[in-house]
C-alpha cells in the first residue's frame, strides 16, 4: 500500500461554525493504481487531496485521522519534511491551467524550479530536463517555448506543463484534481489521451478528482464516490459502472450519456443541492436528494460503509439491487432540466452533476 | 508607449532565431525610449502654455508687496519695462518660448540678477538629495513593511503596520515634523544636556538629513506600505501560490519567486509618481528644516508672482516627472512579460 | 480580514443556500467581516455627530464652538471644563471638532467620489485601448501631474467665489481637489488594465463576442480592488488637508466654520505651546481613515466573485 | 510662508525709556569677554535678501544684512530722537535749507583696502536713483527732494543718453575726496532722516564694471547688479563684510578690519534664513540661534519656563496696528459708521489675552516713543453702547453691513485676530459679518484696486522716526497704491494734504508738531482707520549676548543690530 488515509477529519473553523469538509473519510492508494475520486463540487474531493499534501488554508485543519504514506504519517511530518515530500513524493495537477501558473515567470523556470526546490535535481540536470518534460508532453517546439511566459501559451499547453511540472520529480503518487475542467472539449480529449499513455509509460500511482464519468471510466481501476464530506461508495470501477449500489453513485450514473448504449431513457439529474455542511442533515446525508428515500434514512444514524460485493462497498440501507422497479422507473422519468439536457446532449464527454 | 501586443505571431516560415531578432528586447527598447523622450516636447510645451495662461489670470503683480509701503507707478512701470512685461502677453510668449529653445529661462523678478537657471541649479541639488535619501528609504521600508504586514496578517506585525500608516496618513508631516523637532531635538537636547540630539534644522550632509528624509518619507512609507500588502493580500489567494507550494518549495522561494514577483507591479506603478513627488521637493518639510531647495522656492515663486521662476520649475517638474514615468513603463517590461513596449 | 479568507477557504465546496443575488452576496459576506462592521459602525457614529452636534449646541449641551473664550485661551484638555482644551482663541475643541466633522467627511468622501470615477475612466480607457490613445491620455497625465495647482487655485480665487453656507462654499474646493488628484488613480487603474488585459479569459471572452469593457470591469475590479481602495481611502486624508490649504489661498470654507484640516494647520503655530489642539484633529482623521479603510477592505473581499460559487 | 505680517518695519531709531538693553545691566558688569574664537553671533534673519545691492532692498529682512556691510552718511541715534555721525562725521545744512554738505570721514577704506571718496557717494546715490534699475525706494524719499530728481519719472528708461542727462543734473557733487553735498528741490527738515535709509550708500564704480565685465550703457538693467551677486565683490565700508552667502540658507558676516571704527568684537554674524517660527524656536533652545522672536502663540510657554523668562525681552517697534475701511463702499463713506465699527473692539480683549499681553493698545496713529505722540484723544475708545447708537444715527441696518466681509491675509495670525474682531463686530454691533481670507499677493492686489470692504490688520512701520514718513500715506494720491488716501475721494479728510505738506517743508520743528497733531487727531475723528495696538517685539535673547543696544528701529527678530559693532559675547 502506497497510501493510506485512515479516518481523516478536516474541518474549517468559520464564523458560521464549524464546516466538517473531510468527515471521517478512510481509503487507499496502491502503488500503480490509478483511483478515481468522485462526486458533486463541494463534496470534499479537492480538501482530501489538499489534506494529503497539508495545503489547507486557513482556517481550515486536519483535526484527526491518520495519512501514511509508505508508513511515514504525513500529519506528523516537521515543516521540512512535509515541504520535501510536496513535489517529490506527491505531486498534485490543478484544476484550472489558466490561474495555476504564474504569468510572470517563465515555463522553463517554473518546471525547473519544480526539480530544484528537492534534492534529487541539481541544477544542470534539471535545466535539460525540462525540454525532455515539455516534449513527453507533446509540446511542440519544446526548446524555444521553455522561455515562454504563460500567457503566451494556450490552455491547452498550460495544463501539459502542469502536467510536466508534476511528472518532474517522477512522484510516487500524482493527484489530478479535475485536470480537464477548465480545458475546451477536444482540448480534454487531447490531454485525457496524453494522460492515458503516460499512466501506462510511467507506472506511476494516480488519484484522479474529476467530475468527468468517461475519464474515470477510461483511466481507472477503482472509484471512490465522495458526499458531503464522506466516501459514499467504494469499489472496482467496472462493478462500480455496472451495478452501482448507492443511490447517489446510480444518479451519477444515470446523468452521463453512454456514447456505447442505444439512448432510451432520458438523462437523471440529481435534484436539490448538497447540503450546508455547518448543519448537514440528520440520518443519511443524502437522503433529502434520495430518490428512494425511506424513512429509516431520516431518522436512523448513518448506515456505515458495508460490503456489498466483492472489493464494493456501500454506505446505503436500501442499495439500488433492493430499489423496487417502478420507483427506478419514477426515478428516471424525474425531471431534467431543459438547458441540462442540451448542455449534455452538446459535450460528449460531459459532467455530473449540478456543480 | 507600452501596450500589449497579442500573443506573438510566431512566423512558421520564419526560423526562431530570425523572429527573436525582429522582436529583439533592446532595439524596440530603444526606439520607444527615444519615441517617448520625443513626446516629452508636447508635454513641456502644453505645461508651459498652461502655466503660462494661469500665471497671467492670477491676480496680483509681482510688484505688489506684502504690506507697507507699495512701489510707486513709476517704478512699476520702469520694472515692467525691464523683465518685457510690458509687451502683448502673446509676445511675451513666444519671446519666453523662443528663449526656452535656447535654454535661456530668464531672470528671477523677486532675486535680482539671478537667472532662473541659477536658482534651480542652486536649490535642487538640496532637494533632490533629500528626495532620494527619502526613496531610498521608502523602498525597503514601505514594500518590506508591507510584505511583512501581508505575510502576517491578523498578526501584532500587521495592525503595527496599519496603525502606523493610519497615523501617518493622518499627521500632515509638518505636524510629524515638528514633533519629531520637539523629541529629538529640543527634549534631546535638554535630557543630555547638548551632547546628543538631532539639529532641528538647516542644510549639512551628515545628521541635519535625518529628519528631514524621514519626515518626507513618512507618508510615502505608509501608502507603500498599505498598497503592498493589499496588492500581496491579492497575491497570496492566487491559484499559482498554492501550485509553488504544492510544489515543494520553501517559503522563502514561494514570497520571493512568486508572491512578490506579481504584488509589487502595481506597487511599481506608483514608486514613479512618488519618486518625482519627492525630488521636486516638498514646501513644508524644505520649510521646517529649512532647506534651502526648490519646493519651498516654488511655492515662493507662486505667492510672489515670480513669473520666470515659475516657468522654470514647472517645466523642471514636467521633465521629472515624465521621465519618472518613462522609468516605470520600462520597468514594468521587464516585471511584467504581459506588458510589451510598442 | 479573517473572515476573508475563511471565505476564500470554503469556497471550494459551500454551496450557496439558495441563489442569491450577488449584492445581497456580499452584504451578507461583509456583514461578518468584523473589521469591515467596526468601520462601518464608526462611519454612521461620525455621521450622527455630524448631524447631531448642531442640536446639542442649540440644546446647550455641547459649548458653542464659535464663542470665543478669550480668558482660557490655549488651555489643556479638561481644564475650565474644556474637555479637549481650546484653540488660540478660546474657542472649545470638542465642540468644533464635532461641529468641523460634517465638512471634513464631506470633503474627503465627495473628493473620492469625483475622482474614482475619472480616474478609472482614463485608466481603463489608456489601459484597454492602447496604442495611440494609451500614449496620448498618459501624455495628457504627465501634463497634469506638472499642473501648477497652486497657480490654479490662485486663479480659481479670482475667477470663482462662491458665497453662502459651507456645502455651497465646498463646490469649488471638490472641484479644484478632484482635478489635480485623478493622476495616480488613472495610472494605476491602467497599470492593472495592462496586466489583466491578456490574461486567457479575457481572450476567450472577447472571441465569443462578450463586450470587452464589462469584461475588464468584471475582472479588473476584484483582481485590482486591494491597490484601489488603499489610493482612495488614502486620498480622505490628503482631502481633508487640502480643503485647509485651499481654504488659506482662499477657496475652502471660511472661518469660523472649523474644518479638521483648518484646524490642524492652525494648530501648528502653538505646536509648543498647546499640541493637543493638533493631535485631537489629526486623531480624528486617523479614525476616519481607519475606517474607511476597514470598509474598503471588507467590501474588496465582499464583492470578489472568487469568493462565490 | 509668510511669517510677517502685513508691515515693513524698517527703521530707526526710538527713545530712551524703551531701549531695553539686552543685557540689562548684568551681562555688562559680570561678563568677561569670551576668547576670539567664541566672539560668534547666531540670529535668524527669515528670508533671504532679494538682492545684495543695498540700494535695491525695500525690506527689512534685506536691510538687517545691507546695514552691516554699508555704512550711511548719519544714523538714526540709540533712542531714536535724532541723527548721529555714521559715515560722515558732520553734516552742514545751508541757511536757506536746501543744501546738505556731509564731510566725509578722512581716512576711511573700502573692506578691499581702497579709500573711500566722495566720487563714489556721488556714483552710489546715481545708481539708486537710475530710473531703469527700479530701486524700490527712490519715491517718495529721494525723487521728492533732491534737486533735479522731480523728472524720475519722465526719463525715458530705454533711453541711456536721456538717463545720463538725468543722473548728471541731479543735485549731488563731491567737491573733493572727502565731501559730499546734496541739493534740494526745497526745504525739508526731515532731509537728515533720508539720508539714513539703508538704500543711500556709496558704491564702486570700478568694481560694478569689473563685474560687468567692462563699461555699459545707463540703460542696461542687468549688468549694473552683477557685483551684487558673488560675495568676494561685494565691497562695502560698513562694519562686517559678508564672507560667505549660502543662498537661502545663510550669510556669514565677518569684521571689516578697514572699519573706520576699528574692527567689531564679533568675529562672526550668521544670519540664517530660517522661515517657520517653531524651527526658530526649537533651534533656540538646542543652543543654534542666539536670539529669536517668540511665535505669539509660544509666549505662555515661555512665561511659565523657568530659564527660558529670564531670557526674554519685550521691546516696542515702530509700528502701529490698525483696520482699514474702504471708504469708497457705502456706507463704509460715512465717518459715523466707520466710528461705529472702531468703537465696538475690546482692545483690552485683544491684546491682553489674545495677544499675551505683548502688543499694547494705542487708539492714535504715532506710535510711542517717536515724536508726536499723543495718547489724549480717545474718540476710538472701546464704547460698544455708544458705537450702536452711532449706527443707529447714520440709519445703516445690520443687512447692509452683513454683505461686507473682513479681507484677511492667509496666515495664521491675521486669522486669528480677524476672527476675534469680526466676532467683536458681529456680538457688539448685532451683525453676521464674515471672513475672506486669500492668499497675500490677492489681497495687495484687490487693496489696491479698491476691491475690499474692510481689510486689516493693516499697519505702518517707520522707516525713519520722523512724522512725515508716517502722514503722506494718507495723501489723496496715495489712493491705488496704498489704499488710505482713497478716504479722501469719498470726501473725507478735508484739507489733510495741504496740512501735512506744510508741515513737512516747515523747518521750525514745534509748528510741524502742532501741525501733525492736527492731522491725527483728523485720522482719529474721522475713523479713517480704526486703530487697534502698537507692535512690541518678544525676543529671547541669550544671557552670554552683551554689548547689544536695542533700538525700537531694529530690523524683525535682530536685536541691536543698528550698533553691533558694539556687541560681544561674554564667557559661558
Amino acid at each position: 500500500m502506497l497510501l493510506q488515509v485512515e479516518d481523516l477529519h478536516t474541518q474549517f473553523f468559520t464564523s458560521r461554525g464549524v464546516v466538517r469538509a473531510v468527515d471521517g473519510v478512510t481509503f487507499h492508494v496502491d502503488a500503480g493504481e490509478t483511483l478515481g475520486v468522485v462526486g458533486e463540487s463541494g463534496c470534499g474531493k479537492t480538501i482530501t487531496a489538499l489534506s494529503i499534501l497539508r495545503l489547507i488554508p486557513d482556517p481550515g485543519r486536519i483535526t484527526s485521522g491518520r495519512i501514511l504514506f509508505r508508513g511515514r504519517d504525513v500529519t506528523k511530518m516537521t515543516d521540512e519534511e512535509i515541504r520535501d515530500f510536496r513535489g517529490n513524493d506527491v505531486a498534485m495537477i490543478f484544476q484550472d491551467p489558466m490561474t495555476s501558473l504564474n504569468p510572470v515567470t517563465r515555463i522553463g523556470s517554473q518546471i525547473e524550479e519544480a526539480m530544484t526546490a528537492h534534492e534529487r535535481f541539481t541544477e544542470t540536470v534539471a535545466r535539460p530536463r525540462v525540454i525532455e518534460l515539455l516534449k513527453r508532453v507533446r509540446v511542440p517546439a519544446a526548446e524555444s517555448r521553455v522561455k515562454d511566459y504563460p500567457h503566451q501559451f494556450s490552455g491547452g499547453m498550460r495544463q501539459r506543463a502542469m502536467i510536466a511540472m508534476g511528472l518532474s520529480n517522477e512522484p510516487d503518487l500524482l493527484i489530478a484534481d479535475e485536470p480537464t475542467t477548465a480545458l475546451d472539449v477536444t482540448v480534454q480529449a487531447e490531454i485525457i489521451q496524453l494522460m492515458k499513455q503516460l499512466n501506462r509509460e510511467l507506472g506511476a500511482a494516480m488519484m484522479l478528482i474529476t467530475h468527468n464519468m468517461a475519464l474515470v471510466a477510461s483511466l481507472c481501476q477503482r472509484i471512490i464516490v465522495m458526499y458531503a464530506g464522506r466516501i459514499v461508495e467504494e469499489g472496482p470501477v467496472e462493478q462500480i459502472f455496472n451495478s452501482p449500489q448507492h443511490p447517489y453513485t446510480w444518479s451519477l450514473l444515470r446523468s452521463v450519456p453512454r456514447v456505447d448504449e442505444a439512448r432510451k431513457d432520458r438523462l437523471v439529474s440529481i435534484r436539490g443541492m448538497p447540503p450546508d455542511l455547518t448543519q448537514p442533515p440528520p440520518g443519511c446525508k443524502f437522503h433529502p436528494r434520495c430518490p428512494f428515500v425511506i424513512d429509516k434514512c431520516r431518522v436512523d444514524p448513518e448506515p456505515r460503509l458495508e460490503e456489498v460485493a466483492a472489493g464494493q462497498v456501500a454506505r446505503c440501507w436500501v442499495l439500488m439491487r433492493n430499489a423496487r422497479e417502478e420507483s427506478v422507473e419514477a426515478a428516471k422519468q424525474s425531471a431534467l432540466s431543459r438547458e441540462a439536457a442540451e448542455k449534455l446532449k452538446e459535450a460528449p464527454a460531459a459532467e455530473v452533476g449540478g456543480g | 508607449m507600452a501596450v500589449i501586443a497579442g500573443r506573438p505571431k510566431r512566423g512558421a516560415l520564419l526560423p526562431v532565431g530570425l523572429t527573436r531578432l525582429t522582436e529583439s528586447r533592446a532595439g524596440s527598447l530603444a526606439f520607444y525610449v527615444v519615441r517617448r523622450v520625443l513626446w516629452m516636447i508636447p508635454v513641456v510645451f502644453f505645461v508651459i502654455v498652461i502655466t503660462f495662461v494661469l500665471m497671467h489670470s492670477a491676480q496680483g503683480s509681482p510688484w505688489d508687496k506684502a504690506g507697507g509701503r507699495q512701489l510707486s507707478d513709476v517704478v512699476i512701470r520702469n520694472l515692467n519695462e525691464k523683465y518685457g512685461l510690458n509687451k502683448p502677453v502673446f509676445e511675451q510668449f513666444f519671446l519666453y518660448i523662443w528663449n526656452v529653445l535656447h535654454f535661456d529661462f530668464g531672470l528671477s523678478y523677486q532675486y535680482q540678477g539671478k537667472t532662473v537657471v541659477e536658482l534651480i541649479g542652486g536649490g535642487w541639488p538640496y532637494t533632490a538629495t533629500i528626495g532620494v535619501l527619502a526613496f531610498l528609504l521608502i523602498v525597503p521600508v514601505g514594500v518590506g513593511l508591507g510584505i511583512l504586514a501581508a505575510l502576517r496578517q491578523n498578526t501584532r506585525v500587521d495592525y503595527a503596520t496599519m496603525g502606523f500608516a493610519t497615523f501617518a496618513a493622518s499627521f500632515p508631516n509638518f505636524v510629524i515634523g515638528a514633533l519629531m523637532v520637539v523629541f529629538f531635538s529640543v527634549l534631546m537636547y535638554k535630557w543630555t544636556g547638548g551632547d546628543f540630539f538631532l539639529p532641528a534644522g538647516g542644510w549639512g550632509v551628515d545628521d541635519h538629513l535625518i529628519m528631514p528624509a524621514v519626515t518626507l518619507a513618512l507618508l510615502p512609507i505608509a501608502y507603500t506600505a498599505r498598497l503592498t500588502r493589499a496588492s500581496t493580500l491579492e497575491t497570496i489567494r492566487q491559484d499559482y501560490i498554492r501550485t509553488a507550494w504544492a510544489k515543494g518549495l520553501p517559503e522563502r522561494l514561494v514570497v520571493i519567486r512568486h508572491v512578490l514577483k506579481n504584488s509589487l507591479i502595481p506597487v511599481v506603478t506608483t514608486l514613479g509618481p512618488t519618486f518625482a513627488f519627492l525630488v521636486t521637493g516638498s514646501v513644508i518639510v524644505e520649510t521646517v528644516f529649512t532647506i534651502p531647495g526648490i519646493g519651498r522656492a516654488f511655492v515662493v515663486a507662486v505667492t510672489s508672482r515670480d513669473y520666470p521662476m515659475i516657468l522654470g520649475t514647472t517645466v523642471l517638474f514636467s521633465v521629472v516627472i515624465a521621465v519618472a514615468n518613462l522609468v516605470v513603463d520600462v520597468l514594468y517590461v521587464f516585471i511584467d512579460p504581459r506588458v510589451r513596449l510598442s | 480580514m479573517a473572515v476573508a479568507t475563511v471565505e476564500q477557504a470554503v469556497r471550494d465546496w459551500e454551496v450557496a443556500e439558495e441563489q442569491v443575488g450577488l449584492w445581497q452576496d456580499a452584504w451578507v459576506r461583509f456583514r461578518r467581516n468584523r473589521l469591515a462592521v467596526f468601520g462601518a459602525g464608526l462611519v454612521l457614529f461620525l455621521i450622527v455627530v455630524a448631524v447631531a452636534s448642531p442640536l446639542l449646541v442649540n440644546l446647550g449641551i455641547l459649548k458653542n464652538p464659535f464663542t470665543q473664550h478669550v480668558d482660557s485661551i490655549q488651555t489643556a484638555p479638561g481644564v475650565n471644563g474644556f474637555a479637549l482644551g481650546t484653540d488660540i482663541l478660546g474657542r472649545d475643541t470638542l465642540s468644533r471638532l464635532m461641529i468641523g466633522s460634517a465638512v471634513s467627511l464631506t470633503v474627503g468622501l465627495l473628493v473620492q467620489g469625483i475622482i474614482f470615477p475619472i480616474g478609472l475612466t482614463i485608466g481603463l480607457t489608456a489601459g484597454y485601448f492602447g496604442g495611440r490613445v494609451d500614449n496620448l491620455l498618459m501624455r495628457f497625465t504627465d501634463i497634469w501631474y506638472a499642473f501648477p495647482d497652486l497657480l490654479f487655485v490662485l486663479v480659481v480665487v479670482s475667477v470663482w467665489h462662491l458665497d453662502g453656507p459651507w456645502f455651497i462654499q465646498l463646490i469649488p474646493i471638490f472641484g479644484a481637489i478632484a482635478l489635480v488628484n485623478w493622476v495616480n488613480l488613472a495610472r494605476l487603474v491602467r497599470g492593472q488594465v495592462l496586466s489583466i488585459k491578456e490574461k486567457e479569459y479575457i481572450e476567450a471572452a472577447r472571441s465569443s463576442g462578450s463586450t470587452p469593457v464589462k469584461l475588464i470591469l468584471k475582472h479588473l475590479l476584484p483582481n485590482s480592488l486591494g491597490p484601489i481602495i488603499v489610493t482612495l481611502t488614502f486620498g480622505i486624508p490628503q482631502a481633508i488637508f487640502l480643503e485647509a490649504v485651499l481654504s488659506f489661498l482662499g477657496v475652502g470654507i471660511r472661518p469660523p466654520q472649523p474644518t479638521w484640516g483648518q484646524m490642524v494647520y492652525d494648530g501648528y503655530e502653538a505646536i509648543y505651546a498647546n499640541p493637543t489642539a493638533v493631535v485631537f484633529p489629526a486623531l480624528a482623521i486617523g479614525f476616519t481613515l481607519l475606517s474607511f479603510t476597514f470598509i474598503g477592505d471588507g467590501l474588496r473581499d465582499a464583492l470578489d466573485p472568487r469568493m462565490r460559487r | 510662508m509668510h511669517l510677517r505680517m502685513g508691515i515693513r518695519a524698517l527703521t530707526l531709531a526710538m527713545v530712551g525709556a524703551f531701549v531695553v538693553s539686552a543685557c540689562g545691566g548684568t551681562n555688562e558688569t559680570s561678563g568677561n569677554k569670551a576668547p576670539a574664537d567664541k566672539q560668534v553671533l547666531n540670529v535668524n534673519d527669515g528670508t533671504e535678501p532679494n538682492s545684495y545691492d543695498p540700494t535695491q532692498q525695500t525690506y527689512t529682512y534685506e536691510a538687517g544684512i545691507g546695514r552691516e556691510v554699508f555704512e550711511t552718511l548719519l544714523k538714526p541715534n540709540a533712542q531714536g530722537t535724532d541723527v548721529q555721525p555714521a559715515a560722515a562725521s558732520s553734516f552742514d545744512v545751508s541757511s536757506d535749507g536746501l543744501t546738505y554738505t556731509f564731510h566725509l570721514r578722512s581716512g576711511a577704506k573700502w573692506s578691499d583696502g581702497q579709500p573711500v571718496k566722495a566720487a563714489d557717494w556721488v556714483y552710489g546715490y546715481q545708481h539708486l536713483l537710475n530710473p531703469a534699475l527700479a530701486a524700490g525706494y527712490v519715491d517718495p524719499f529721494f525723487d521728492t527732494t533732491i534737486k533735479g530728481a522731480d523728472s524720475y519719472a519722465s526719463v525715458d528708461v530705454a533711453n541711456a543718453g536721456a538717463i545720463d542727462t538725468f543722473l548728471q543734473g541731479l543735485g549731488l557733487a563731491a567737491p573733493d575726496d572727502n565731501t559730499f553735498t546734496i541739493t534740494l528741490q526745497h526745504p525739508a527738515a526731515f532731509f537728515k532722516w533720508v539720508v539714513t535709509l539703508w538704500v543711500a550708500e556709496p558704491i564702486r564704480k570700478d568694481i560694478v564694471e569689473k563685474a560687468a565685465g567692462g563699461s555699459f550703457p545707463s540703460s542696461d538693467t542687468t549688468k549694473p547688479e552683477i557685483w551684487a551677486q558673488k560675495a568676494e565683490t561685494i565691497i562695502g565700508q560698513g562694519p562686517f563684510k559678508i564672507q560667505e552667502i549660502a543662498p537661502k540658507d545663510h550669510v556669514t558676516l565677518v569684521p571689516n578690519p578697514n572699519y573706520w571704527g576699528g574692527a567689531p568684537s564679533l568675529q562672526k554674524i550668521t544670519e540664517w534664513f530660517i522661515e517657520d517660527a517653531n524651527t526658530a524656536y526649537a533651534k533656540y533652545q538646542t543652543g543654534d540661534l542666539d536670539a529669536i522672536t517668540v511665535p505669539l502663540a509660544n509666549v505662555d510657554t515661555v512665561r511659565s519656563d523657568p530659564k527660558l523668562s529670564k531670557e526674554a525681552k519685550v521691546y516696542p517697534k515702530l509700528t502701529t496696528f490698525w483696520m482699514t475701511f474702504n471708504a469708497m463702499k457705502s456706507p463704509l463713506n460715512n465717518p459715523d459708521v466707520r466710528m461705529a465699527f472702531a468703537k465696538s473692539i475690546d482692545r483690552d480683549k485683544l491684546n491682553k489675552q489674545v495677544q499675551h499681553d505683548i502688543q499694547q493698545t494705542i487708539l492714535s496713529f504715532i506710535p510711542k516713543g517717536m515724536a508726536g505722540y499723543d495718547d489724549s484723544n480717545k474718540a476710538q475708545a472701546f464704547d460698544a453702547a455708544a458705537a450702536k447708537a452711532l449706527l443707529q444715527k447714520a440709519g445703516v441696518t445690520a443687512d447692509q453691513l452683513n454683505k461686507f466681509k473682513l479681507l484677511t491675509r492667509n496666515t495664521t495670525r491675521s486669522k486669528t485676530l480677524n476672527g476675534f474682531i469680526v466676532d467683536q463686530w458681529n456680538t457688539n454691533l448685532g451683525l453676521n459679518m464674515q471672513l475672506d481670507v486669500i492668499d497675500s499677493k490677492t489681497v495687495t492686489s484687490r487693496i489696491r484696486k479698491s476691491n475690499f470692504d474692510i481689510y486689516g490688520p493693516d499697519g505702518w512701520g517707520a522707516d525713519y522716526p520722523d512724522q512725515q514718513d508716517w502722514f503722506d500715506i494718507f495723501f489723496t494720491n496715495s489712493c491705488g497704491s496704498l489704499n488710505w488716501g482713497c478716504v479722501q475721494k469719498a470726501g473725507g479728510l478735508k484739507g489733510y494734504d495741504e496740512l501735512v505738506q506744510k508741515a513737512d517743508t516747515e523747518l521750525d520743528q514745534n509748528q510741524r508738531n502742532a501741525d501733525y497733531k492736527t492731522a491725527q487727531d483728523q485720522l482719529i475723528n474721522e475713523a479713517v482707520v480704526a486703530f487697534l495696538f502698537q507692535d512690541y517685539e518678544y525676543n529671547l535673547i541669550k544671557p552670554y549676548v552683551a554689548g547689544l543696544t536695542i533700538t525700537a528701529g531694529d530690523d524683525q527678530s535682530l536685536p541691536g543690530n543698528f550698533f553691533w559693532h558694539d556687541a560681544y559675547i561674554t564667557q559661558h
